[in-house]
């Protein structure tokens, strides 16, 4: 039995746990949180120094060739930060995008760049209001040529390309593609949006004709997607278990120092009780991530499984933990000045941002379904 | 059983809408209302012509005793009139404070000279009154406060600081908590005054919530001194006087009005198409609108039974003590859950519709659910006031408050 | 405004309340759980003499004609006394049946009996394991004959008569329809069955040629079983709303008398707030629940919506406080001798004889949606 | 990351295989198993068997010291072997305890000639042993007994009554806390004892509990004489001696098993039609199905991870401490849930696939969210061991025993 991570792993973490403590403390956030900038470039910079966008990428695309497991253990740094740096869009979904579906020319050319840090990618599969499916994308392409609009786009205004859901005039499932752009070209518009979470910027990507070419198999985008988003959610299960103990930890350090007649408010047990069920939580949460990096890492049958049972289970412990956090914070907690607010919005955010808990529910019920049918 | 007005019940009701129709205009929808926001004079000055008008023709404060502008009225008066009130373009929410807390704090402890003096102006809306309890390390509990109030001569000097004062920048007049003997158990040491809010020494700075609103303030007192005169209540007896004036605000505090609930999350789930159809088909989203309606028929039922006790002369029961613990939670889950129905882009503040509603939900929920009173020590009061289990071991009881560790 | 009951039906309350108080104390029911009794005949006789099964029923029936409040009290009372008594089968059920449904003659011949307690009444639908659909019941009446079996049938041993759903060959919803059968002839066999709450027996009937005749027109049965499970659910909620209000009183009485560590358990805020939470259900179930009785009272239109309502509140508060209670009394409330059974067994049982909440929110989201577009 | 055993672990795995085929019957489903009810001495017979041939083996406690009769193996081959040994037909469950907690007491306060005299037997299913601690008013509380001893000569005289012991009726002896000066604060008048069950004086009732089971009793003690040469640890320092065996307590907790889960959940939906169509088909039967998934797969990973920890040479971290948290209200809903699926014949004890069983789970449920620390009780260990928040008030610290108010 040997279900953890290595030595060599938990020293990675370590290292990316240190220099993130060090250069990505909470002032950091806030500085993104109430500014224009449109992430943390200086921690960015510092993570692309450590190797941290370059880990799961091959050694023949001028990667470090490593496992999902230091991906994964790097994604639950990041999120215990609630660092504002183009983690998700463009370590986690770019990159296994092009991993995933890209020609031998399209690595070539585009993952030697995201692993320098040259390149920032990301995904555009939204549409405003309705949640995206193949039969409602009304971005277009044909032709090499992109037309539509996608909001909101993670990164959108830094990234240097995009990976965008469009409708390629299929039927069904097979109505849509995924289509890899650059996004420097005059073609793309980009115009920033507000969120709840300012943290992370979004933008709104319009595309005029834009210059593009087929990820992956004409038709083939919904299910590619769903690929690409079980792999997600693992790294992203693993950033909310990172976010959901950090949260945890917040609520405790202060339930521990702030005095409610007489005694510290963490001696009574509505507090106490509370923070046990986030540790509960977050420990059903971390043992599902685990699985499911298991699973990633050996491209086990039960992934699909795994990864929607990583993912209901992070967002559940990140939900919770972040919530109570500020309800253990009191009236202080509710402030603009509190450092509560960055985890609150994240884990929305994130909870969100691959579709919520509702859909992943199903999902794992269908895939169980189809295991026990097997 | 029916909703129906007794007789004088409706008679006053008639009465109430002749004044407001030939006085005020009548709102279109149930949504519309003027928002109480700090930084808008206009609306304050708006807010205090019609509060003139309101109290004028008699209907500021029904239950007052008629000498203090009221009509010594029972409660479901009020209640009609503030129903109707609810009906009409009217600014509304810089008063409740002052009103419903601190000039009954006055009536009970100033002197009669001092009743003339401020009661009259309070209820017109000339004068705006706040109300300086909580600090930072005295949040739920209240009798922790710092702010020290000393002795020199006729006057006190109080120093401290105070925090989550609802309107301090414009108020006129405030009712402060202090502590004027260290050396006693922390109950016994505390004083209360009324002061000036344009006194020297009182800086008052808004705070801004995460909700980005900012409709509290810290207030800072830098040896502001207040004549002896305008001590309330005895040396030493601060937190009885205190009681009073929370009592007063328990009675206040009522459900929010004007987000968004069922009726939009209805509409949502109609208008969103979730894999295998509309989302209001889907049976779990189907359980969470009949769970929160449960809940919301079940508050506005409950405040119906507090009302028929007004309404027979009786004194309510203990039943409305559970609005704020079901109502906080829900606007936050609600909020969280319309966002989730929404996808990605539940995340865009504009540009989707009920986004940005919600979005206020789920974070004012977070804010409700700590606002007068955690649902933690809501969920005390109910144990102890209404199922008479104990309270909580005070280990601060009988030690001097400068000898208790500090937050 | 005027929601609340009148002091007549308080006073009603209070006489229902003495006399179970005084003649079916917690002993009585564990007798009849414990031994072979079908109910408890004594106090179902001492409810007769104060009128109960009599409430409702109009006074050219025999009955004391009051309206539903005075009946809704009653239920409150059984409820909180967790009697073994057929209250819900006979009482609520069968009176409300016939008052729905009966033909005049129908009316005559029974409802002076269930007045005077010389008959009790219940109704057969299910049929074993499916939850009963128009389409899946196979009880079959056709020329004035009853067969098939039905279980489990509440009180069916105790039972002078039952109304029954039958397959009547209709189509659709109209495949059923009511039937009212005398329990004494021959072609009837009953037979005792054993289910979770032995403090109310429940039996299997089955009818071979057995002589009956509808109830109300041919294939509205299920028409008329959902009004008349809208009436029964209002009851029922009150009745729900008595134990779990025993329930809630019952845990906190121990939880003031029980020490752990120097102090009453009560003082703890674990189980503080637990039964916070159980008065918090305990008040919304009785709000919705007068809201259901004044809609039943006044037949108004939102009575369907508000018995929906009623019914999913009020099982929602007993469930807890049932189960609480036990958590509340520790150890010796899971012991055989304890008597926080009966409510965890009442409440169960009644949450499932009409049909349990998940069902119930999907009629009440219909009758909304059903109100709005109105 | 994989669930390999190591080179050593997969050779003695595949050596207790040979050994368990050679001497019992393999399941022929995982469902099968031989109930441990007290009412059952044949069952009992055959259980003292199978641990006689176990011990022989050398199998039946591999951590403990080859002198006495175990390996002086990690805790993981332990693990291994009672994996494997629930793949075959065998009575388990009797030994437990006296294995499991009384013996290593004793192994640290009895004597080398009592422990001569007492753990082979022990282990090898001769003599069975319980353990006496819980008494009516100590339940969480279990420094709260009553239970006294007093000083005769050299004997010891035991008056009171103990709670929940388990196997009581057939055990051959016991360890007993005892309160032997109630005139000092109440963990420090304790003292412990191991005794013959069948002394003079000792009565054993069986308790019927809510389940209609009896896998419980009470214990009447009636003057019964102890030498003081049974005495374990010295007088007063009971409590100590007491967390030494609550302390393997905690190890032993597990899952239960056996009873039924999401697999049996998603046959009933399958089979369940509900109005619009089977009940696997209803989002609301799915999201249950998958929050319960989600917490059966997290359990079982999460004991992954514990036997990771034993397998490296490590101590596992506090990570198992929310298995019971999570397991027995997860069994009391799913029962509850089940039984819902069914209608009103989830009422039904016959006749209803799988309502028997899912009846046992929303009951038993109910009683494992109490047995071995009630859900409360673990809440607290969690926030105190592993968050490092404090320990309630203790209000009976200092105070003499025989001084505290009582239930």
């Amino acid at each position: 039995m040997n279900f953890d991570f290595s030595d060599d792993q938990k020293l990675l973490k370590e290292q990316v746990r240190k220099f993130l403590a060090d250069k990505c403390p909470t002032k950091v956030v806030r500085r993104v949180l109430d500014g224009n900038e449109t992430h943390a470039e200086d921690v960015w910079k510092g993570l692309v120094d450590l190797g941290v966008p370059a880990l799961g990428i091959p050694e023949e695309y001028g990667g470090m060739g490593l496992s999902p497991l230091e991906v994964c253990v790097a994604a639950e740094e990041i999120g215990r930060a609630a660092a504002p740096v183009p983690f998700d869009s463009s370590v986690v979904l770019a990159t296994e995008a092009l991993k995933l579906a890209g020609s031998d020319a399209q690595k070539k050319k585009w993952l030697p760049e995201l692993a320098s840090g040259k390149a920032i990618g990301t995904m555009a599969i939204a549409e405003g209001a309705q949640p995206p499916k193949p039969r409602n994308i009304r971005t277009t392409f044909g032709g090499g040529r992109l037309n539509g609009r996608k909001l909101p786009v993670t990164d959108g205004e830094a990234a240097t390309f995009a990976i965008v859901l469009a409708n390629t005039g299929g039927s069904g499932d097979r109505a849509v593609s995924l289509v890899l752009v650059d996004l420097t070209q005059k073609a793309v518009a980009k115009k920033r949006i507000e969120t709840i979470d300012p943290a992370r910027k979004h933008a709104e990507l319009t595309f005029s004709d834009a210059s593009a070419e087929l990820l992956g198999g004409e038709g083939e985008g919904w299910r590619l997607l769903e690929r690409l988003y079980d792999a997600a959610a693992v790294y992203f299960a693993f950033a909310q278990v990172g976010g959901a103990e950090a949260a945890m930890w917040m609520a405790r350090d202060y339930a521990l120092q702030r005095q409610a007649f007489g005694r510290a408010i963490g001696s009574y047990q509505a507090i106490k009780h509370k923070l046990a069920d986030c540790y509960v939580k977050l420990e059903l949460a971390r043992s599902n991530a685990y699985y499911g990096a298991m699973m990633l890492t050996e491209d086990g049958a039960d992934l699909p499984l795994a990864a929607a049972a990583a993912r209901i289970a992070a967002t559940d412990a990140y939900d919770f933990a972040a919530k109570e956090n500020i309800q253990t914070h009191g009236g202080i907690g509710f402030t603009w000045e509190a450092d509560t607010q960055f985890h609150y919005r994240r884990s929305r955010l994130m909870a969100l941002s691959l579709g919520g808990p509702m859909a992943w529910k199903d999902k794992l019920v269908t895939r169980l379904e189809q295991k026990n049918a097997a | 059983m029916d909703f129906n007005d007794t007789p004088e019940e409706a008679a006053f009701r008639k009465e109430v809408r002749t004044w407001l129709d030939a006085n005020a205009t009548r709102k279109s929808d149930d949504k519309q209302s003027f928002r109480a926001r700090n930084d808008d004079p206009e609306l304050l000055k708006k807010a205090k012509e019609w509060q003139d008008k309101k109290a004028t023709a008699g209907y500021a404060r029904l239950t007052w005793p008629k000498e203090f502008g009221g009509r010594g009225a029972s409660p479901i008066l009020q209640v009609i009139y503030q129903q109707e009130e609810a009906n009409y373009l009217v600014p509304l929410g810089f008063f409740d404070i002052g009103l419903g807390m601190c000039i009954p704090t006055m009536m009970a402890y100033a002197t009669p000279e001092q009743l003339k003096r401020y009661v009259k102006p309070a209820l017109h809306g000339k004068e705006v009154w706040c109300q300086l309890f909580s600090e930072p390390a005295a949040g739920s509990d209240v009798a922790g406060i710092r702010t020290k109030a000393e002795r020199d001569g006729d006057d006190w000097i109080i120093n401290g600081q105070k925090v989550w004062t609802s309107g301090a920048h414009y108020c006129d007049f405030g009712i402060v908590i202090t502590r004027t003997d260290p050396n006693v158990p922390k109950h016994a040491g505390l004083t209360m005054f009324f002061l000036d809010m344009k006194s020297p020494g009182v800086e008052v700075r808004p705070i801004k919530q995460m909700s980005g609103g900012a409709n509290f303030n810290e207030v800072f007192f830098t040896d502001v001194r207040i004549p002896d005169s305008q001590r309330l209540g005895k040396v030493g007896e601060g937190w009885k006087a205190a009681l009073t004036t929370l009592m007063n605000e328990r009675l206040a505090v009522g459900l929010p009005s004007g987000g968004l609930d069922i009726d939009e999350l209805m509409e949502l789930a109609r208008e969103t198409e979730l894999d295998d159809g509309a989302a209001i088909r889907n049976q779990q989203v189907r359980s969470k609108i009949a769970d929160w309606y449960v809940q919301q028929q079940g508050l506005k039922l409950t405040r119906y039974r507090t009302l028929t006790a007004l309404s027979k002369g009786q004194t309510p029961g203990p039943e409305s003590s559970i609005i704020k613990i079901v109502a906080a939670p829900k606007m936050q889950d609600m909020g969280a859950f319309a966002m989730e129905l929404m996808g990605h882009a539940g995340i865009m503040k504009e540009d989707v519709p009920f986004a940005a509603g919600f979005q206020a939900q789920w974070i004012g929920g977070a804010g409700f659910r700590i606002a007068g009173g955690t649902d933690e020590i809501l969920r005390n009061i109910v144990a102890e006031r209404v199922l008479g289990l104990p309270a909580d071991i005070r280990v601060d009881k009988d030690i001097p408050f400068n000898k208790l560790t500090r937050s």
